[in-house]
């Protein structure tokens, strides 16, 4: 309740104190450990930091596919499972995890059979995300037929395929190489800007992070904690070569003394 | 095709094997009619002999042979003298009750994989059911179906269903849990209900363990078949065959019954092959 | 037409072949009924299909007959083809038993179906124990075929006078090869192949009508089998669904079965009946003697 | 009536007790006493469908009067339990899972005794029961290693066809690793396709015990010594001696859910890895 | 035989007009067609190219994984084959595809066991690799108790435990983060200078592929084949801020422009 005023009136999720405990034979993990934060509609936040710190957890738990052991999260200003049942997610996962026995079109075709959309709509947007993520002509092929930045696109693809409000990726583009990451990254942005999504977004990109968001959220692990949030100064409308602006590269900077502080070395 | 060598290589041996058992085994028996009549046999003699018994121990495969092919080729298939008109009893009985203990099994492993209660109590229950002799109840099944007005096929599919059924359970429990959790955590994200869970991820991932465990369900079937022949009296099939012919100590009869459930069996098991091929080619699994 | 169905206690052959003669002669036609006869088998105990509701009628023998009355079935027998028993205890001579006295340390097979209570108590009376002990036998349990025997996995083994025997002279013994001893002969035979039914049907007279009528015809075409043993084992053959029987065999065993069932008119002898009471209560099988396990209210009736 | 009607409220109220078990959090106590309560409806059940329907004790006697035979047999069920289980099935099921192993093992080594023994290993193992009891009694004598030879016959092709399933089901990136190390047959075999195979092993080890009990028992109506519950079974059923059958019964169905039950401890440890034992909660 | 010849005499891998066709049920991919390069000894190559374009398919041919459907390549003068069973190679697989019955320590274990080391070698190389990572603590976990980067880690940990000649690296560090990165980076040099290593390095980084390489080997798609070997004119001797040396970002360059060439759009 006491929470709840301190979110923004905006605020899609809002995390207060969370906290997760993974219990395992050799002693409990503690993945996450008061975590609080606040994403507003239209925010496209960018989670970054060292491997095993807690960020994949809390993309989970935002979707309600991890429990919290303490604190609060609500989505929606309801509990994530509400939200998950109203079908708010698109959810990209850090694997592929794209279904053998489907091929390419059926894996992205799923969630919209799911979904209950029309035959000719489910063709024609498989068909929109297949050409967005240039899978087109691989609509046919078996995920083990495909390499392994393609599969990874086509798990993009298909969470892109349904419009969810709240877009929840993890590393989408990992696996790919700077042209197209680029690429998508410009055709993420218009899309964002377009359908005013909510997106939250994994990365170990740097520049990545800072040319997307509009807030970075740095977080060190052991216990998996937020250590900085950055607000954004870039403007929405980012063309690529903003990457070489000052601002850009400030905040670069500032990202990248969060991420050394979490590290044991140097 | 490659394998028609392998195959008859085995059969081969098999056979050698076979007719090598016969003349120790039979031999005995042959000593002992010689020693009646005062005569000592010489080894071809009683090679001979061995393969030549009225009712061995172990008939020689060529008397299995030939009497198969008395009872298959040589009679009419509609005459009670004709092993093809057991075959298809105890075959059609066999097919009935591995179609219900297909069905029964997969609504049991249902139920236990999305109802927490049936998870938790039906289990030890159907395990416990299988460890009952169906030998010593499928009289009673018998009895009961009868004094309730059921009586042919469908007693003798009842106890092939109770033995077939088990497999399913067991292997389609474990199959439907296969899904590991990522592409679960993907079906609750898309918020799928439980049928389109069911239907777009647990039904495909269980594939190679509905095929395996509908094999063995056959086998058993054909066991159930043959089983609930007894209790019914012996009447036809070729449960019936085995029992008569073991009353009378007609070995060749009993193989031969054995022999064809056995190539029944078989080519059930094979077909069931040949879909699991085709169904996980088409999956791209295979 | 009344339908009826009898429960067999076997498989179907010529032991069983007034049934199958009166029903191929149109005997239980004349008699306004429609019969269903069933063949058994060692899986099936006809008392359970008797009051599962599956038959009107059952043939069983005394010992086991009267156990299950015990053991709460109200069965009646209303009718005793058979007067003979015709179980034996058949050994190779070549094992050295020529008299009962020649039984002790040699292993004797029999069928456990309510057929070892004879034999039990038959070793009782020797005084031999059956344990395997120093000086006594070994009873083993064996199926109803003749193999274990053929085999010397057992030296005697139980065989009846129109079956097992044979079999055993089939597979090329002699009958000097052989020593038997007749149940009949050692004064431990006990009462075969009744027909009973419950105590239900014989409170009601339209079944008891029934029942008056099946005793009737199932008699005649006794009658008739003993007269043309050939023709009844042919019917048998006819009737056999399992096609394994073989002509031969049953022409023979109709022979041996007419032996039993001759001089019986179907009415149950009472002294034969107490008698094997008395040696199935020897035996164990039962506790007390039966009261009321059987009615000559069916023969009477027909006999007229 | 009131008989019926009773077990239907016991039926009503067993279920609704679970539910609420079942419900709570899972611990030791309540995964046993579920099953427990279920069991124990029905035979409540049965008690007053015998009862109300007053079935005849010679075709299914109640449950109370197969307790208090169960009680007074003791040593009987007894001697029956050693003979049938502990001598004939158990040793039948490990000389056939060890056969069944080495054979899929075999046929999994040699590309032609893969084509040639599955097709005839197959038909063989086809080879229905009820026939080949009275042959094994015949080759084997009366006593507990014909049962043997019988379970070893039936528990072999389960295991047969799931050893060679489950030793295909290692995936390709995991072989691909194993390539790269140069790794023989059998360090393949033993470090990774075994331990793929597993899930689908024991599998057929679970299935492989019940019918090891019901083979050992059933082998035993054709021809045993005078002990044994096949034995006992068949012939108490010729004396009409039912509440004894069920007692054996009872036997069976407890020796049976242990056996089971010690399997699937077994492969709970060696598969916790397996997404069907590493439960979400 | 006249390949031979054509080949640097310490040509470790040479492959000449190498070809690979995937027979697919609707038509045929080619996903390698004419590659000819010669790797030497110590080399380290660096493969970058679009997703797909048969980076993987080739690291696959050089291990013996596949086998080209036309074309010749050796392995130390034997073929792939007879190098594999020479133990000649660490692979590391774009998946980290560990065994999950196997614990973080077991599968590290698991090719020193299969390749005969004794067991205090075993222990002691397992610490060693672990640390190398930054998994120790974690050797008694299983996999799927593991984040995406430190399973990924640890799958990296398992190639370097012993001591193969050649090492195949197929985005190693795909899924870990810049400071992670930058560190296993420097270790990695470390590890090829000390123990002269032949290494085969896919990677999506161009300056990761600049900063490790000797050679680098841009690749373009469909069909798969080698558009440009940049030899790199850095020397031996890297520390890290050599990435903002001239020379770096000429050659950073090219290979941008190489790979540029190779896509669609732009
Ligand atoms: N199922 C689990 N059981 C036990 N521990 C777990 C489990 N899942 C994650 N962990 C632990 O929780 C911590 C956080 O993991 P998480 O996957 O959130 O990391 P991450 O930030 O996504 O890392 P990466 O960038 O490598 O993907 C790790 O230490 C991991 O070992
Ligand atoms: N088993 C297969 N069957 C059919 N086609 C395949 C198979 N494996 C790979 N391919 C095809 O071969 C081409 C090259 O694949 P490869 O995995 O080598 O790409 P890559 O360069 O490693 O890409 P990425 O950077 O995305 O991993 C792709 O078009 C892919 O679809
Ligand atoms: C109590 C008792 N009832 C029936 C039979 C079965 N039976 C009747 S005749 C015969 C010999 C085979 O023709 C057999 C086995 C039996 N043995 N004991
Ligand atoms: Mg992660
Ligand atoms: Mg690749």
């Amino acid at each position: 309740m006491q929470n709840k005023s301190l979110a923004s009136s905006e605020a899609v999720i809002s995390a207060r104190n969370l906290g997760l405990v993974f219990p395992t034979a050799d002693g409990s993990v503690e993945a996450l450990k008061d975590v609080s934060l606040d994403i507003n509609k239209g925010d496209f936040v960018s989670f970054i930091g060292p491997s095993g710190c807690g960020k994949t957890t809390f993309l989970r738990v935002m979707a309600d596919l991890e429990t919290p052991t303490s604190g609060e999260i609500t989505v929606n200003g309801v509990s994530p499972e509400e939200a998950r049942r109203a079908r708010a997610y698109g959810y990209v996962f850090q694997a592929a995890g794209l279904y053998p026995w489907r091929t390419i079109g059926g894996n992205i075709r799923l969630p919209l059979e799911i979904m209950g959309y029309s035959r000719a709509e489910q063709a024609e947007r498989v068909s929109r995300v297949l050409d967005l993520v240039e899978l087109s002509g691989f609509e046919k092929k078996f995920p083990w037929q495909l390499s392994g930045g393609m599969q990874q696109r086509a798990s993009i693809a298909r969470a892109l395929a349904f419009d969810a409000d709240i877009l929840l990726m993890d590393e989408p583009f990992g696996a790919l190489d700077e042209i197209v990451r680029d690429h998508l990254n410009e055709q993420l942005l218009e899309l964002w800007k377009r359908t005013e999504k909510t997106i939250a977004f994994v990365t170990h990109s740097i520049p990545e992070a800072v040319y997307l968001s509009t807030k970075i959220v740095v977080m060190s692990p052991r216990p998996g904690r937020i250590t900085d949030v950055i607000e954004s100064p870039l403007p929405r409308d980012r063309p690529l070569d903003i990457r070489d602006t000052p601002e850009f590269l400030e905040v670069a900077h500032r990202v990248r003394e969060g991420l050394r502080a979490g590290h044991a070395y140097d | 095709m490659k394998s028609v060598l392998p195959v008859l290589t085995i059969v081969g041996a098999i056979f050698a094997i076979w007719y090598g058992a016969a003349v120790w085994l039979n031999a005995p028996w042959a000593h002992d009619v010689a020693a009646r009549a005062d005569r000592v046999l010489s080894l071809p003699e009683l090679v001979a002999d061995t393969w030549a018994q009225d009712k061995p121990k172990l008939p020689a495969p060529h008397q299995v042979a030939v009497e198969l092919w008395d009872t298959v080729v040589g009679k009419s298939i509609t005459s009670k003298r004709s092993l093809v008109y057991h075959a298809w009893i105890t075959l059609s009985a066999s097919l009935l009750g591995f179609v219900m203990g297909t069905v029964l099994g997969f609504a049991l492993a249902l139920g236990i994989v999305y109802n927490r209660v049936m998870d938790m109590s039906v289990m030890p229950w159907v395990i416990a059911s299988q460890t009952i002799p169906i030998l010593a109840i499928a009289p009673m099944i018998i009895v009961v179906l009868n004094a309730v007005g059921l009586s042919g096929l469908l007693p003798k599919a009842m106890i092939s269903m109770y033995l077939s059924f088990f497999p399913i359970v067991v292997g389609m429990v474990k199959g439907l849990r296969s899904p590991d959790g990522m592409q679960l955590d993907q079906m609750r994200t898309w918020n799928g209900s439980r049928m389109q869970e069911f239907f777009k991820l647990r039904l495909p991932s269980s594939m190679p363990y509905l095929f395996t465990s509908m094999k063995i369900a056959m086998a058993a079937s054909l066991v159930g078949a043959i089983v609930g022949e007894l209790p019914t009296g012996a009447v036809a099939g070729l449960g019936a065959r085995l029992l008569a012919g073991s009353y009378y100590g007609q070995t060749i009869q009993i193989w031969s019954a054995l022999i064809m459930a056995a190539a029944l069996a078989a080519a059930a098991v094979a077909l069931i092959g040949l879909m699991q091929r085709v169904v996980l080619k088409r999956m791209g699994l295979s | 037409a009344d339908d009826l169905s009898l429960q067999l206690k076997w498989v179907t052959q010529a032991q069983f072949a007034g049934y199958y003669v009166a029903a191929e002669k149109g005997f239980y036609e004349e008699e306004d009924l429609n019969v269903t006869i069933k063949p058994g088998g060692p899986d099936i105990a006809p008392v359970q299909v008797l009051l599962g509701g599956g038959a009107d009628v059952m043939v069983d023998w005394l010992p086991s007959a009267l156990a299950a009355r015990e053991k709460g079935a109200p069965i009646v027998n209303i009718a005793q083809p058979f007067a003979k028993s015709g179980l034996m205890l058949t050994c190779l001579k070549e094992h050295g038993i020529t008299s009962p006295a020649d039984f002790p340390g040699h292993t004797l097979g029999t069928w456990f179906f309510g057929n070892e209570i004879p034999l039990f108590s038959w070793m009782g009376k020797l005084g031999y124990a059956t344990d395997g002990s120093e000086g006594g036998v070994t009873i083993q349990k064996i199926n109803f075929n003749v193999d274990p025997l053929l085999q010397k996995q057992v030296e005697c083994a139980t065989t009846m006078t129109y079956n097992e025997y044979w079999q055993v002279i089939d597979a090329g013994l002699t009958p000097d090869d052989l020593v038997v001893f007749k149940y009949e002969d050692e004064g431990i035979s006990t009462l075969e192949d009744g027909l009973y039914t419950t105590e239900e049907k014989l409170a009601d007279p339209a079944e008891v009508d029934k029942l008056v009528r099946f005793v009737r015809a199932s008699m005649k075409g006794w009658k008739y089998a003993e007269a043309h043993p050939d023709e009844a084992a042919e019917i048998v053959l006819e009737n056999d669904s399992t096609g394994a029987q073989t002509e031969e065999h049953q022409k023979r065993m109709m022979g041996e079965i007419a032996k039993l069932t001759e001089g019986s008119d179907g009415a149950l002898d009472e002294a034969a009946f107490q008698r094997s009471a008395e040696i199935t209560m020897e035996g164990g099988m039962i506790t007390a003697m039966p009261e009321g396990a059987f009615t000559h209210d069916i023969t009477d009736k027909a006999l007229n | 009536m009131i008989w019926l009607v009773l077990g239907i409220a016991v039926w009503a109220g067993g279920w609704a007790l679970n539910v609420w078990l079942a419900g709570r959090a899972k611990s030791t106590a309540t995964s046993l006493a579920v099953p427990v309560v279920f069991g124990l409806t029905l035979v409540v059940i049965w008690e007053c469908l015998v009862r109300g329907l007053e079935i005849s004790p010679v075709l299914l006697p109640p449950p109370t009067a197969i307790g208090a035979r169960f009680a007074a047999s003791t040593g009987v069920l007894w001697e029956d339990f050693v003979q049938t289980v502990i001598k004939g099935a158990l040793s039948g099921y490990v000389i056939g899972c060890l056969a069944a192993l080495g054979v899929a093992l075999l046929a999994d080594r040699f590309v032609f005794l893969r084509r040639g023994l599955l097709p005839v290993g197959n038909f063989v193992a086809a080879l229905p029961i009820i026939g080949l009891a009275p042959i094994m009694v015949m080759w084997f004598g009366f006593d507990w290693q014909s049962k043997a030879a019988i379970v070893v016959v039936m528990v072999f092709f389960p295991l047969l066809v799931n050893t060679v399933q489950g030793l295909q089901a290692s995936e390709v990136m995991q072989r691909d690793l194993m390539r790269t190390y140069a790794a023989g047959y059998w360090t393949t075999l033993i470090k990774l396709r075994l331990p793929a195979a597993m899930p689908f092993i024991f599998n057929g080890l679970k299935i492989a015990t019940t019918l090891a009990l019901i083979g050992a028992i059933v082998a035993e109506f054709f021809g045993s010594p005078i002990r044994g519950m096949g034995f006992r079974i068949s012939t108490s059923v010729g004396q009409l001696a039912l509440d004894l059958v069920w007692a054996e019964i009872l036997v069976a169905a407890i020796a049976g859910s242990a056996f089971y039950g010690a399997v699937a401890l077994i492969e709970r440890a060696v598969t916790f890895w397996h997404p069907s034992q590493r439960r979400r909660t």
